[in-house]
């Protein structure tokens, strides 16, 4: 591989990183949105250029986009970042940290297996990707169709401001 | 042994990783939603990483589906999080837990 | 002959009767059906007797119903009349239906009075059934039957928790040698394939050599239920407490007849102890050894029925060594004169302890002889035939021919004499400072009902048949009468004797007398004999026994039982379901509701997998 | 045709009963009553006609019955009856009879559905005794479990939804494992006979390896086992017995215990004899240790009803004692040990109710005196208590011997640990009728004494034991045909009665 794709892993990697250390939700968003460009330069690099493409308009376009409206709409201020940082104290994250370690280290022992030794790029262009999803996975596309539908109905019934929808339950508990 | 296939794998694995560090180390319901989708999105590259393996394009197409699932998660995740966010005044997703085993 | 069936039939019936009508009846009625049923059958008995003696026959078998059949294995209900069983026969319905009699005054008070003659009846007809029973198997259901009894009448007054105790100590001790006898029931079915008697004494001697180890093993078990109805040793402990029932049961059944099952039973199966020698000198040492421990016991009670009791043991005793030295039909002779004497002497005492009012500590009865002549001579009979006075009692004659046999028989040996003397003499001792102490000195306590009619009539009888029941057999010294050993000879072998000695004859009956009116001196001159006081009450409380069978057996069990009430097992179960259920909890512990625990398992289980995996396809 | 008869009459009147509550509480009774009368009758006439049936049918079998069910896995709805299964349903009907009878003034609400339950256990009870295929063996076998789960569960005392559940999963482990050795069997058979059947009589001398044979003997032994129940799985009855209503405790010990009995005779040792030889000085062990363990247990307990419950681990222990000595003597004995004890136990369970009725409690420490009071009830109490302890003349005492006496025949030392229960059984046997009846009272007691309702329950009861006890003959006579032949061993010597002539 060459050293475009290498810059671009480590883009991800210490963006991701900033991302999940950050107390600031905001900043963490911001990160995480360079996080996903990296990776859309490494989807080009292999060869897949609609992708890379898709990338950056649906993921770091319009999700995280989405995240960041919603989190202004909140207004969540520098308390929150106070609580995160309360939170995240080094007990922990330590444990799930190391948990998590092991499973990567698993997981790079499976890939780094020999059977995988041939590794050449093959690009794959948007057409035969068009062909094949309008193709033998249609009924796939229809489905994804009618969750974004579900979604977005959902989405609406539940961001729906009501005039006094706490629950007693709760309600009780909080005064 | 590191070629193209194993380099975009591996850092799959350190992405989704990472994901899943966060997700497991967070309060924050947001941070957690944020969490999801880094781990949607490492899977989402070791099938493109997949696809340009074998020269077939099943593994952008299921990269797409990810991505419309994603936002139809992510959707409806915001919509939940308001919800809770309004009953609760925080974002804590411990006090959101109401089971006690 | 053919109607013998009716012997123990009427009994039973009576006792049905008695059950279920009792109300309407009233009391009258109850009385009749009560000593009618007993004095029928004892009738029918004599008038059997008669035909069975004047008709010359040998035995009468009288085939009822079959019981059981199962291919080659038969039990029937068959009666079998031979000679002694209708010695047994006699004595039972005809001292049973003199202390009915007896009992019409006795519990004339009594409002269970119906209960008592359905109980004694029952008794009456269970025990005919023993001694006319054909086979083991019926003789057992005797035998459990006047046990039965036995526990009923003892816990007669039910009101006090000690009669009750004293009733089921009876039964449980006696059930211990019925197990042993059971056991041996097995062993017969299993040799021999029938438990009918005559096939298996005809079949013993050609199955068995003499000394065989199965035939011993047998004998022995037979005597483990022999000792236990007969209350000897070892079995002995329950029969004193037996005396908390009402004394015309103490008369009838744990003094004339039932404790003599235990008799009957050896004797019926002769031939079994002739083959096996070890058992048979065991049952000699066992009399021997209980007629010495029950005498000193009886020596040093207070309890006017406790020594009666002690007394019966040791008499017991007597018949068991007359038994164990092959001297079978003085067994027999011994148990027929006994059953007279000792159901005057229970009588008699039961009607002083009437005159005064429930009074039955000696030392607070005294100087009777004036204010109760009648009692006081019959029971006087009773005690010289009990000490066995030369001549003029029956015991003498019965007794002595024991003593005798139990040197001159070919098992006896000097031995044995020595011990039969000596119980001679502690006899006498036990007899008469009863006698004083009730009939002579100062009056303690105020007589206050003498005893009726119906009570005196039957000590009359039985004070003239303990009088002259002797006469029926007379040793080689004086005239050499053999009424009775004649009749049983068919079924009773006589004595192989290793020695024939008129002179030494006379030597023993002559020691004997001589020792018994040294005894009644002795105790003449001070009713206090100077043993030392730990060693009376050793004797009182019978030698320990049961004391130790306290210790050993009873308090275990009990622990035992109550320590495992809730019983152990379930224990298992119940930490089965313990186990399972904090499994549960643990389980349910997860579903905390805390989504990154949640998440964390996921990892975790990621991390087992892939684990797993990487294990199984790589590195091994 | 007659005893598919037997099963769809209890059926039909167990739902016509539960129809009829509608009309009228107290129609559910006499229903009930009138079904198992009816039964009762019929069977007792098979009974009475036995020597004839003998006759013209030169098998052990009187009648059977086969339509096929589930052909393709070989399964079909075949009855049968020898004299076994016929003393098993006079005894079913009698003590079902009579357990209708004892609930009478108990069972207060919901008449109609306990009748049900009632009559479609009892309809289970004898499917059990009749069937012969394996399959509906088992179906049976479930199908009485669960009426007596609701009978103990609904109308029990205290703590029956405890018993109810212990009684229910104990029997179906047990139950599961059976099925495990029934599918077993029939593959087996299926792989070395070459037909796929559960039929009883395919299945009798199926040809199999000497290590299966007895690992499926102990899928099935272990059903029966518990049912039975011996130590130590004898643990879920006490609870339920205790908590059970009385026509419950009634059934439960007069009836379901002995289908184990039942099955142990019947399937497991003609299914696997070898096994059994193999395995028998075990299994009388196990009987002998219930025998003094059951008996022991009995004496330590202060409620009537958890002792007389005990006493039931005792008696059965001679059942598994006389089952594997595998001679006439002892076969006979079982079968007269489960006649007997479902009479005597079945009878001191009802008397058990009757004092609760009048005192209610079970507390033996509460009672004591009621001699004076209630002197009918003592009476029978003695005697049936007398039966449990195995006093000659009544029914217990020749089941007792002859499982003795036969079991001596084969193993001598184990027999004679079992006979030391004897002793026990007088120890604990005494103890009721010293701490019902006798003693004083604490008060002076104004009992009614027997009802004449409980006098025609009890009163047959009585002539029962006693009969069987002084002729038990017809019951062995019964029995004789089915003994498998290789019990008849015993080579004594015939043997006659001689009146002997006056010389």
């Amino acid at each position: 591989m060459g050293p475009a794709f290498y810059i671009a892993a480590a883009v991800a990697v210490i963006s991701t990183l900033m991302v999940i250390t950050r107390y600031n939700i905001m900043h963490a968003l911001l990160y995480l949105i360079v996080s996903l460009l990296s990776i859309a330069v490494v989807f080009y690099l292999y060869g897949a250029p609609f992708m890379a493409a898709l990338e950056v308009i649906i993921y770091a376009g319009a999700i995280m986009v989405l995240i960041i409206f919603f989190v202004m709409m909140l207004n969540l201020g520098p308390q929150t970042a106070g609580e995160e940082r309360m939170w995240l104290q080094p007990r922990i994250w330590i444990g799930p940290s190391i948990l998590c370690a092991a499973l990567l280290l698993e997981l790079g022992y499976l890939i780094l297996q020999p059977a995988h030794a041939t590794g050449d790029i093959h690009v794959v262009d948007p057409k035969t990707v068009g062909k094949t999803l309008f193709g033998p996975y249609i009924l796939a596309v229809e489905l994804a169709g009618m969750l974004l539908m579900a979604g977005i109905v959902g989405a609406y019934h539940l961001g729906r401001q009501k005039k006094k929808i706490t629950h007693r339950f709760l309600e009780r508990t909080s005064s | 042994m590191i070629t193209s296939t194993t380099a975009g794998l591996t850092l799959a694995g350190i992405l989704f990783t990472l994901g899943l560090i966060s997700i497991l180390i967070r309060r924050n319901i947001i941070f957690m939603l944020v969490s999801v989708e880094i781990m949607l999105n490492a899977a989402g590259l070791a099938f493109v990483v997949a696809a340009s393996r074998w020269g077939q394009p099943e593994g952008q197409v299921m990269f797409m589906f990810i991505l419309a699932m994603a936002a139809a998660e992510v959707s409806v995740g915001l919509a939940l999080i308001l919800q809770l966010y309004h009953q609760l005044k925080t974002l804590d997703s411990d006090e959101a837990s109401r089971m006690r085993g | 002959m053919q109607w013998i069936y009716l012997i123990p039939a009427l009994p039973f019936l009576g006792a049905l009767i008695l059950v279920l009508f009792s109300r309407a009846i009233g009391k009258t009625g109850v009385s009749l059906i009560g000593c009618g049923s007993v004095g029928i059958a004892a009738l029918i008995t004599l008038i059997a007797g008669g035909q069975f003696i004047g008709g010359g026959w040998q035995q009468f078998t009288l085939p009822l119903w079959n019981w059981l059949s199962i291919g080659d294995f038969n039990i029937g209900i068959t009666l079998h009349l031979d000679a002694l069983s209708l010695a047994f026969t006699f004595v039972i319905t005809f001292v049973g239906f003199l202390i009915h009699l007896y009992s019409t005054g006795y519990m004339a008070d009594d409002p269970d009075y119906a209960r008592f003659f359905a109980c004694m009846n029952l008794f009456v007809g269970s025990m005919l059934m023993l001694v006319l029973a054909d086979n083991l198997l019926l003789l057992y259901l005797g035998w459990e039957g006047v046990g039965l009894c036995s526990y009923l009448l003892i816990g007669f007054w039910y009101k006090d928790p000690a009669n009750g105790a004293a009733a089921r100590k009876a039964f449980i001790v006696t059930r211990v040698g019925d197990t042993a006898m059971a056991i041996a029931l097995f062993l017969l079915v299993q040799h021999t394939g029938s438990l009918q008697l005559s096939t298996i004494l005809a079949r013993a001697t050609q199955l068995w050599a003499q000394g065989d180890p199965t035939v011993t093993l047998i004998a022995f078990l037979l005597l483990g239920g022999a000792v236990g109805k007969s209350a000897q040793l070892p079995l002995q402990t329950w029969l004193p407490d037996a005396m908390a029932g009402p004394t015309p049961v103490s008369a009838l059944i744990h003094a004339a007849t039932m404790v003599t099952a235990g008799v009957y039973l050896i004797a019926r199966t002769n031939i079994l102890f002739i083959l096996a020698p070890a058992a048979q000198a065991t049952v000699a040492i066992v009399g021997a050894v209980t007629l010495i421990l029950a005498g000193c016991s009886a020596f040093v009670q207070t309890d006017i029925k406790r020594v009666l009791a002690y007394s019966t043991i040791s008499q017991i005793g007597y018949m068991f060594l007359a038994l164990g030295v092959g001297a079978w039909s003085a067994a027999v002779f011994h148990f027929i004169t006994h059953a007279f004497f000792k159901a005057l002497l229970f009588m008699g005492a039961g009607a002083v302890i009437v005159a005064l009012h429930h009074e039955q500590d000696m030392f607070r009865m005294g100087g009777l002889r004036k204010s109760l002549p009648g009692v006081f001579w019959v029971f006087l009979t009773g005690a010289a035939s009990l000490v066995a006075i030369p001549f003029i009692s029956a015991g003498f004659y019965s007794k002595d021919q024991i003593v005798w046999l139990a040197w001159s028989s070919a098992n006896g040996n000097i031995g044995y004499w020595l011990v039969a003397i000596i119980g001679a003499f502690i006899t006498a001792m036990y007899t008469f400072r009863m006698v004083f102490l009730v009939f002579f000195g100062e009056e303690k306590t105020h007589v206050h009902h003498p005893p009726g009619r119906s009570m005196m009539i039957p000590l009359y009888i039985l004070a003239v048949c303990s009088t002259f029941a002797g006469f029926i057999e007379l040793p080689h010294t004086l005239g050499h009468i053999t009424m009775l050993s004649d009749l049983l000879r068919p079924v009773l072998p006589s004595v192989p004797l290793q020695f024939e000695s008129t002179g030494l004859e006379w030597v023993s009956q002559g020691v004997a007398a001589l020792l018994s009116f040294l005894g009644i001196y002795i105790i003449w001159r001070s009713l206090y004999i100077p043993f030392p006081v730990g060693l009376k009450e050793f004797w009182k409380n019978g030698w320990g026994f049961d004391m130790a069978y306290d210790r050993i057996f009873v308090r275990p069990f009990v622990l035992l039982a109550r320590w495992n009430r809730r019983d152990m097992v379930d224990k298992l179960y119940t930490g089965l379901a313990g186990l399972t259920r904090s499994f549960h909890r643990a389980m349910s512990a997860t579903q905390s509701g805390v989504l990154r625990w949640y998440i964390m398992g996921i990892v975790m289980g990621a991390v087992l997998i892939l684990s797993v995996i990487i294990w199984r396809q790589y590195v091994v | 045709m007659i005893l598919f008869l037997f099963i769809l009459i209890l059926v039909a009147g167990a739902f016509l009963a539960w129809l009829s509550a509608v009309v009228n509480k107290e129609l559910p009774r006499w229903i009930a009553l009138l079904v198992l009368l009816f039964e009762l009758t019929i069977a007792a006439g098979i009974w009475w006609q036995l020597d004839e049936a003998h006759r013209w049918s030169s098998s052990q079998w009187l009648y059977t019955f086969q339509q096929p069910w589930m052909p393709r896995f070989g399964i079909s709805f075949s009855l049968a009856m020898d004299g076994l299964s016929l003393l098993m349903l006079v005894l079913t009907f009698f003590l079902g009879t009579l357990s209708v009878l004892v609930s009478w003034n108990e069972i207060k609400e919901k008449t109609g559905f306990f009748h049900f339950n009632l009559l479609f256990v009892l309809a289970g009870i004898t499917g059990v005794f009749l069937t012969m295929d394996l399959f509906l063996f088992y179906f049976f076998w479930e199908v009485m479990l669960i009426p007596m789960y609701f009978l103990i569960g609904i109308w029990g005392h205290g703590n029956r939804v405890y018993a109810a559940f212990k009684f229910f999963i104990f029997t179906q482990a047990g139950g599961l494992l059976m099925l495990l050795s029934i599918l077993g069997l029939y593959f087996v058979h299926a792989h070395n006979a070459g037909a796929y059947t559960f039929s009883y009589f395919d299945l009798l001398n199926t040809p199999m390896a000497v290590e299966t044979g007895r690992w499926l003997m102990l899928g099935f032994l272990v059903a029966f086992i518990v049912k039975l129940p011996a130590v130590p799985f004898h643990t879920w009855l006490p609870d339920a017995h205790t908590e059970a209503p009385t026509a419950g405790s009634v059934v439960l010990a007069g009836l379901l215990l002995k289908t184990g009995a039942y099955g142990i005779l019947r399937f497991v040792i003609p299914l696997f004899p070898e096994a059994s030889h193999y395995f028998a000085p075990g299994v009388m062990l196990i009987g002998a240790i219930g025998i003094l363990y059951g008996g022991k247990l009995a004496y330590a307990q202060t409620d009537f009803k958890r002792l007389v419950a005990y006493t039931s681990v005792s008696h059965m222990g001679f059942v598994l004692l006389g089952a594997f000595a595998f001679n006439a003597l002892a076969y006979q004995g079982v079968v007269m040990q489960m006649i007997t004890h479902g009479i005597s136990t079945g009878a001191l369970f009802m008397i058990a109710g009757s004092l609760y009725e009048r005192l209610h409690t079970r507390e033996l420490g509460k009672m004591g005196g009621l001699w004076p009071a209630l002197p009918g009830m003592g009476v029978v109490t003695m005697i049936f208590v007398m039966a449990s302890l195995g006093l000659p003349g009544l029914g217990n005492f020749v089941a007792e011997f002859l499982i003795l006496a036969g079991s001596w025949q084969a193993q001598p030392w184990i027999t004679a640990l079992a006979t030391v229960g004897l002793v026990i059984a007088t120890i604990y046997s005494l103890r009721i009728m010293q701490k019902v009846f006798f003693g004083t009272s604490m008060r002076e007691y104004k009992l009614p004494d027997l009802s004449i309702r409980e006098g025609l329950m009890l009163i047959p009861l009585i002539a029962a034991i006693i009969w069987l006890g002084l002729y038990p003959q017809p019951v062995i006579d019964a029995v004789k045909p089915g003994i498998p032949l290789s019990f008849q061993t015993t080579t004594h010597h015939q043997q006659d009665v001689v009146i002997h002539p006056p010389k």
